[in-house]
């Protein structure tokens, strides 16, 4: 029981995070039908800007703000910094591709995503940093449900990454923005016929997911500590599971697919085997592909003759 | 004798929508037969049950054999080919390659053969080659000399519907579905593909369904004339007893009245 | 449209390039050559740049730079060093070995891990080239007699191995008939000691529980490994968990995966979790192959605790590197000395013939080579993690 | 009648777009004047200069060489996938690892037992490739077999992760005999009875040979029905289907046709390796081989082949200090002549770059001669020249180098954003930035740089032209 309760809890925690990277993947997906191979290196540009910040006011174990500051400190910059560097990305690399054939973005994506990895290798070296969290955010902090452990952070992670999808949510059904999104992800020219500034709503669109990326790393950086330049592709690869799983271009989806996969993830490595993990999370993915294609909440595409 | 082909009570419904509702029809050999109807009447629907596309409920037989079940490529292989109202050209490729591209079934060699040029893959490719001059050089002067060789989108519009008739020849097919030849054409265009539509059965024996909306084609060319509309056949018969029809009339009136307008 | 300029142009360039290389020299390792007598190449192969360990890497690269400059001013050569950076991973390795060979270096240093060696043995043998590694342990590196030309100035996990499993018995780290958890992370360097140390705990009475985990995991994926070992595997039985890997950062991982679960258990890692930035889990033991100088009194000891802060921070770690390039270095020197030229199968012969007294080496044990390139002496060091986070030498093993 | 002229001007509308003005405009009518035979025979003869007087026993280059034919190899056998039947397969990394790993295990002590380096199966090459061959052309069919269900990004996903699938299954899966993540090693070479390649060089002629015939037997392909029915599907898979073309069973080929060609590929790699990792089959591989076909040419043969050139040779130059410089400030000038016109633009902003290089560095090392007391990181007669121009302080600090590093992303965003006359202007500092940076930081890792390098040469491809050097433009209707 202790076993499954606190799988449980690392499965959700995981699942939080992969869920958040997961939604850039769709909404991207969305409204470009570009896969984004550069998105899980946001995530890890997220992370080291987390660290940096902690850094920046006196290192982990000799903070001069309050830990509550500083936490909402690294979001708000993780969140906005890589939100712009998304935007750029589009600017500069995307956006002259709109009309290209589909796999030039593509590869451009997977361009942009060595940039980022080796840039960041180019500047702060290929070895791994440790946010030391226990150092300001101790065990002590933690609540237990027979013989588990909860620790603060795990809590954090939870609580803000559910606050964002459901913001995420809000955004999409009730703003303007969410309309002219909805639209240009159903009928580009369309949308641009009827009005709607399709290169601001696009801008916007990596903007949000781009900065959830960034959370998502500060929060892995707070939960698991370690970060280094290469933790973006697998991560990235397992969000894009997640978002497929969920049904790629649906927001749900994404954040049910998330979950599917840390739990499936945590599961499967504390009850059959840590080494076959991966496969078995891979081999979950190829299943649902093929029983259900366009995923679990996705829409198949209607084929006109 | 029978008729060449033959549709026998076939319906076909997407969820709730009825397209096409217990349809008979038939078209005999060396026959022009064309299907009008308003728009949504299931004109191309009816295309794409026939060449398999769709798999309707009912039975459609091909000179005597049923095409139910069949794959589409299976069907044409059989000698239905069709064209496409929203033309669907191999574009990338050459004028020449698209029309080779549709000898595919009437070829057997195999990727070895093909890849040493072994004797069958020689002479199939001879056999094809002019198969795809003798086809282009139906069409006169349009798909000549330096067309060969350009790929399909950089053709006119008139052309690209040339050439998918063209394609569909290289098929082999002894029936030809034609849906909507002259659409988007300007009246010599249309005039000329009039024509065109004549020779073909004329000079070459092809049977022909077709579709069209322009009711001087459709004038000019049936033998007879098919109305559908709401998936139903309402009437069949010479042009002038189906545009005389009351409910064909009504089924047009105040969609396109001026449609039977002479 | 101008973009398309640019990108004929980059073309060009390419194409100029791929011809202007042809006549420039393109590999990385040919040597300056200088006015000194005794001038050559050789090359360190080490994770630097890439990989999970690049701070060991670095370590290694430090010591090694120091070594060079030490043994040219004392032999009065001129030898420069190439760098390769293996990123600790196998096929890295290959490459790097590939290139350096067919460079005009004439020994190398490394690679840091048992498996690169396993990878690149059989290639140094087939070029008649030396090379000397200052951190692989697998015992059948030596044994095995694929790798005829391999060295090292460590002891080989036959005797760390069995220094640890009887250090955990004599001095009672868990309680008798208790069950310890050996955790390795599915490469050959540890599970080489996997298999060395299991035996002996099982013998002296003890349960001894395998697990392993994927060593290449990063992130999230790598947490939801360690949470679920730490729960399903580290039960109230378990009083010692032994962490035999090449990831310092991920021992910590682990470690604060424990601490996080609640869970009080000894912590034991072996030399490649040595590093004290990074492995700072109070209460643990981390044994390693080479003496921690920071402190000690001898003149060599000394020479390079001072020397070191010019190419970077002081690690045990890296010790026996310098020891290992010094060895190279000092075969080349007495080739020269002889008469002959430093040619790859003069400076094997050298390195064969390598006899450095206790008190000249930097690892407190002289350094002579037995002919399957292991080391004549046995020693292994063992340090205790303070709760302030700092190594100390346990001298009583 | 509709009259001729007007129609033929839009027909020929096409090729007009496709006329360029000057010297490539004459290259690319030569490029089409030249048959194929005589390419191949072009590309036989470049072959064989390089093996026979540029390498001249120096393994370096034999090294390169043989990279170069093998990423052709491999790409050839994408482009029968992605650039022919448009299936967009992102597993083609599983093909060609199951084709080595399965020469590996017949070419080792894999069966025996490891550690002690005995027993095993040794195969002679005539069994070990065809056995690796066709068992990954059955891989292919299966692939194919699964791939029917899918269409476009779906198949691009499912084979994505078939090709993870695989890196991973080879890490974890028996490892007693696939060596887990330390990979299988000391491989017999292809020998057949006492004959063995033993050389680099060697595999580098078998390459070339296998390069060539596949190279010929692919043309001949493309140019037959089967070539023509994957174009066709490429196009329209429906109208393929009702034009007599079986798509499911073409679709099936072409996978099966690229994963033999990648198997094949697969063999020569391990074999000259003599080694295998899982490692080498990661996604940076795959994205190294999309990178040869969608650099050279979708489609096209000789593009592909292209492709496998320039990429390799980059990474090459790239991989060495003194030949990444010529790399750089070759693409440096090119790219100033082909941005800057006229002429005499070019020569001001040329003038103003070197005097604010000279002024810039005086007025530093007045100020400190620390700050200009480093010598610049690329040698050769670069060095010389630059000493007086770059700024680069006493020990080139990295944190120095990082600063110029991002300085000079940001400038090089600024300019593209800037025009007219500004842009001329902000030309001048970001060029000698971007000097600084190269002398100061990127030579001293050229293994990260030629990364990022590939990383931008990729963007700006795709940027400048999608369908790749001898890709023919397309229309993809959507």
């Amino acid at each position: 029981m202790q076993i499954f309760i606190s799988t449980l809890v690392s499965g959700i925690v995981v699942g939080c995070l992969y869920a958040l990277i997961a939604l850039g993947y769709s909404m991207v997906y969305g409204v470009l039908k570009l896969l984004n191979f550069a998105h899980g290196d946001l995530y890890m540009v997220g992370a080291f800007v987390g660290y940096f910040a902690i850094q920046w006011f006196g290192g982990a174990t000799a903070l001069i703000i309050p830990v509550p500051l500083l936490i909402i400190f690294m979001m708000l910059i993780a969140g906005f910094g890589v939100g712009a560097l998304g935007v750029a990305i589009e600017r500069f690399a995307y956006r002259p591709l709109r009309n290209a054939p589909r796999i030039a973005p593509l590869i451009t994506a997977l361009g942009v995503s060595f940039i980022l990895e080796d840039s960041v290798l180019l500047l702060f070296g290929g070895f791994t940093r440790n946010y030391n969290t226990p150092a300001f955010l101790p065990f002590r902090q933690s609540i237990h449900i027979d013989g588990v452990n909860i620790w603060s952070v795990q809590i954090i992670v939870v609580v803000v990454s559910v606050a964002m999808m459901f913001g995420l949510r809000e955004l999409v059904n009730r703003t303007l923005f969410g309309k002219s999104m909805r639209a240009v992800a159903s009928d580009r020219e369309a949308a641009e016929m009827l009005g709607v500034n399709v290169d601001r709503t696009i801008a916007i669109t990596f903007f949000v997911g781009s900065a959830m990326a960034g959370v998502a790393g500060v929060m892995s950086g707070l939960a698991f500590g370690q970060i280094s330049n290469i933790i973006g592709f697998l991560a990235g690869l397992k969000a894009f599971t997640a978002a497929v799983v969920g049904g790629i271009g649906s927001i749900p989806g994404a954040m049910i697919g998330g979950l599917a996969i840390g739990l499936c993830e945590s599961f499967s490595s504390s009850y059959i085997s840590s080494q076959y993990s991966d496969l078995i999370v891979f081999a979950l993915l190829i299943a649902v592909m093929l029983v259900r294609p366009q995923g679990v909440f996705g829409q198949p595409p209607l084929q006109k003759v | 004798m029978a008729p060449l082909l033959e549709l026998d009570q076939v319906s076909l419904s997407f969820g709730g929508l009825r397209a096409l509702t217990s349809l008979d029809l038939h078209v005999n050999e060396n026959e022009i037969v064309s299907v009008i109807g308003p728009n949504g009447a299931g004109k191309t629907t009816l295309f794409n049950v026939i060449t398999g596309i769709y798999q309707p409920a009912g039975d459609i037989r091909f000179d005597g054999t049923s095409l139910i079940g069949r794959r589409p490529h299976a069907i044409t292989g059989m000698g239905i080919a069709r064209t496409f109202q929203s033309l669907r050209l191999f574009l990338n490729m050459t004028v020449k390659e698209n029309v080779k591209a549709a000898t595919y079934g009437g070829t057997h060699a195999s990727p070895i053969e093909s890849m040493l040029r072994l004797p069958r893959a020689r002479r199939e490719e001879r056999e094809v080659e002019a198969r795809a001059l003798e086809v282009l050089g139906f069409f006169g002067q349009r798909l000549q000399g330096y067309r060969f060789d350009q790929p399909a989108y950089v053709l006119s519009y008139a052309n690209r519907r040339r050439l998918e008739i063209a394609r569909a020849m290289a098929t082999g097919a002894r029936m030809l579905l034609l849906d909507e030849p002259a659409a988007g054409m300007n009246p010599n265009e249309t005039h000329e593909i009039t024509e065109l539509i004549a020779r073909l059965r004329d000079e070459r024996g092809y049977t022909i369904l077709v579709i069209e909306h322009d009711m001087h084609v459709v004038e000019g060319i049936s033998d007879r004339v098919v109305a559908l509309d709401h998936g139903e056949k309402l009437t069949e018969g010479s042009f002038h007893e189906v545009s005389n029809h009351p409910q064909v009339i009504e089924a047009y009136l105040g969609r396109n009245p001026e449609a039977l307008q002479k | 449209m101008h973009l398309r300029r640019i990108f004929a142009g980059a073309l060009g360039v390419m194409a100029l390039a791929s011809i202007t290389v042809l006549g420039a020299s393109s590999s990385a390792h040919v040597a300056k050559v200088a006015k000194a007598s005794c001038s050559t190449s050789i090359a360190i192969e080490a994770p630097f740049a890439t990989g999970p360990a690049t701070q060991l890497g670095l370590e290694q690269l430090h010591f090694a730079q120091l070594a060079v400059a030490m043994a040219n001013k004392a032999n009065g050569t001129s030898i420069t060093l190439g760098k390769d950076d293996t990123g600790l991973n196998p096929s890295l390795a290959t490459t790097r070995t590939n290139s350096i060979i067919a460079s005009k270096a004439v020994a190398a240093v490394g690679p840091a891990g048992s498996q690169e060696v396993e990878a690149v043995g059989p290639l140094y043998a087939k070029a008649g080239m030396a090379f000397v590694s200052g951190s692989a342990t697998l015992p059948a590196l030596a044994t095995s007699g694929a790798n005829t030309t391999f060295f090292r100035v460590v002891p080989d996990d036959d005797i760390q191995g069995p220094n640890d499993a009887n250090y955990i018995i004599k001095h009672k780290l868990a309680p008798a008939g208790s069950t310890i958890l050996i955790i390795d992370d599915q490469e050959a360097y540890s599970e080489g000691l996997v298999a060395v140390m299991t035996p002996i705990l099982t013998a002296a009475g003890f349960t001894v529980n395998h697990q392993s985990y994927n060593g290449t995991d990063t992130g999230a994926t790598l947490q939801s490994d360690f949470s679920s070992l730490a729960t399903s595997q580290v039960t109230s039985a378990t009083h010692l968990v032994i962490v035999p890997w090449q990831s310092a950062g991920n021992a910590q991982q682990f470690g604060q995966t424990l601490q996080q679960q609640g869970k009080t258990v000894t912590l034991f890692g072996t030399d490649g979790t040595d590093s004290p930035g990074q492995f700072i889990i109070p209460g643990t033991y981390v044994s390693n192959f080479g003496p921690d100088i920071s402190t000690s009194k001898s003149a060599v000891d000394k020479a390079i605790v001072k020397g070191i802060k010019k190419y970077g921070a002081y690690g045990a770690f890296g010790v026996p590197t310098w020891e290992a390039t010094t060895v190279v270095m000092n075969a080349i020197s007495s080739v020269c000395k002889a008469g002959k030229t430093p040619s790859r199968s003069n400076v094997l012969a050298a390195v064969r013939k390598t006899n450095i007294s206790a008190t000249a080496s930097a690892m407190g044990v002289p350094i002579q080579f037995k002919a399957d390139g292991d080391l004549v002496a046995k020693a292994g060091y063992l340090f205790h993690i303070n709760s302030k986070g700092t190594y100390v030498e346990i001298a009583d093993k | 009648m509709a009259p001729i002229g007007v129609d033929e001007w839009v027909a020929r509308s096409g090729d007009r777009r496709d006329q360029h003005s000057g010297l490539r405009g004459q290259l690319a009518r030569a490029n089409e004047r030249v048959g194929w035979w005589p390419r191949l025979l072009l590309v036989g003869l470049v072959a064989l200069l390089y093996g026979k007087v540029i390498v001249g026993g120096n393994v370096n280059y034999a090294q390169t060489g043989f990279n170069v034919v093998l990423y052709a190899i491999l790409a050839l056998g994408l482009n029968i996938v992605v650039g022919w039947a448009g299936l967009l397969d992102l597993g083609y990394i599983a093909f060609f690892g199951a084709g080595a790993y399965i020469y590996a295990l017949f070419s080792s002590h894999a069966f025996g037992n490891l550690p002690l380096d005995t027993g095993g199966v040794l195969l002679p090459a005539v069994a070990s490739i065809p056995i690796a061959v066709v068992g990954v052309g059955l891989l292919g069919l299966l692939i194919g077999l699964v791939a029917l269900r899918l269409s476009g990004d779906y198949l691009a996903i499912v084979t994505l992760f078939v090709g993870q699938a695989f890196a991973e299954a080879v890490n974890n899966v028996a490892p007693g005999t696939l060596g887990g993540a330390n990979g299988l090693f000391g491989l017999k070479g292809f020998h057949i009875g006492s004959a063995i390649i033993g050389s680099t060089l060697g595999y580098y002629w078998f390459a070339v040979i296998v390069l060539l015939v596949l190279m010929a037997l692919l043309h001949l392909l493309d140019t037959s029905r089967t070539g023509r029915a994957w174009r066709a599907l490429r196009d329209d898979p429906l109208a393929a289907e009702v034009m007599t073309i079986p798509v499911n069973k073409v679709k099936v080929m072409a996978f099966t046709f690229g994963a033999i060609v990648a198997a094949l590929a697969g063999t020569i790699f391990a074999a000259q390796q003599s080694s295998v990792f899982s490692t080498n089959f990661s996604a940076q591989t795959l994205i190294l081989i999309y990178a040869c076909l969608v650099l050279g040419g979708a489609g096209s043969i000789a593009g592909a082949v292209l492709g496998g050139v320039v990429v390799t040779v980059a990474q090459q130059l790239l991989s060495s200090p003194i030949d990444s410089a010529y790399l750089f400030y070759g693409i440096l000038v090119i790219v100033l002549i082909a941005r800057v016109r006229p002429w005499q633009y070019l020569a001001a902003v040329v003038a103003a770059i070197v005097a604010f290089g000279f002024a810039a560095h005086a007025i530093v090392g007045a100020i400190s001669h620390r700050a200009i007391a480093g010598s610049p990181g690329s040698s050769g007669w670069f060095a010389g020249a630059l000493r007086h121009f770059v700024i680069v302080p006493a020990g080139s600090p990295l944190t120095y180098g990082n600063v110029l590093y991002v300085a000079m992303i940001c400038m090089v965003i600024g300019v593209v954003q800037l025009h007219g006359i500004r842009r001329l202007v902000a030309v001048v500092p970001t060029v000698y930035v971007a000097i600084c940076c190269w002398e100061a930081r990127l030579t001293l890792d050229p293994g990260i740089t030629a990364q990022i390098m590939i990383g931008a040469i990729l963007i700006v491809t795709m940027a400048a032209r999608p369908e790749g050097l001898l890709g023919t433009r397309r229309v993809e209707v959507v």
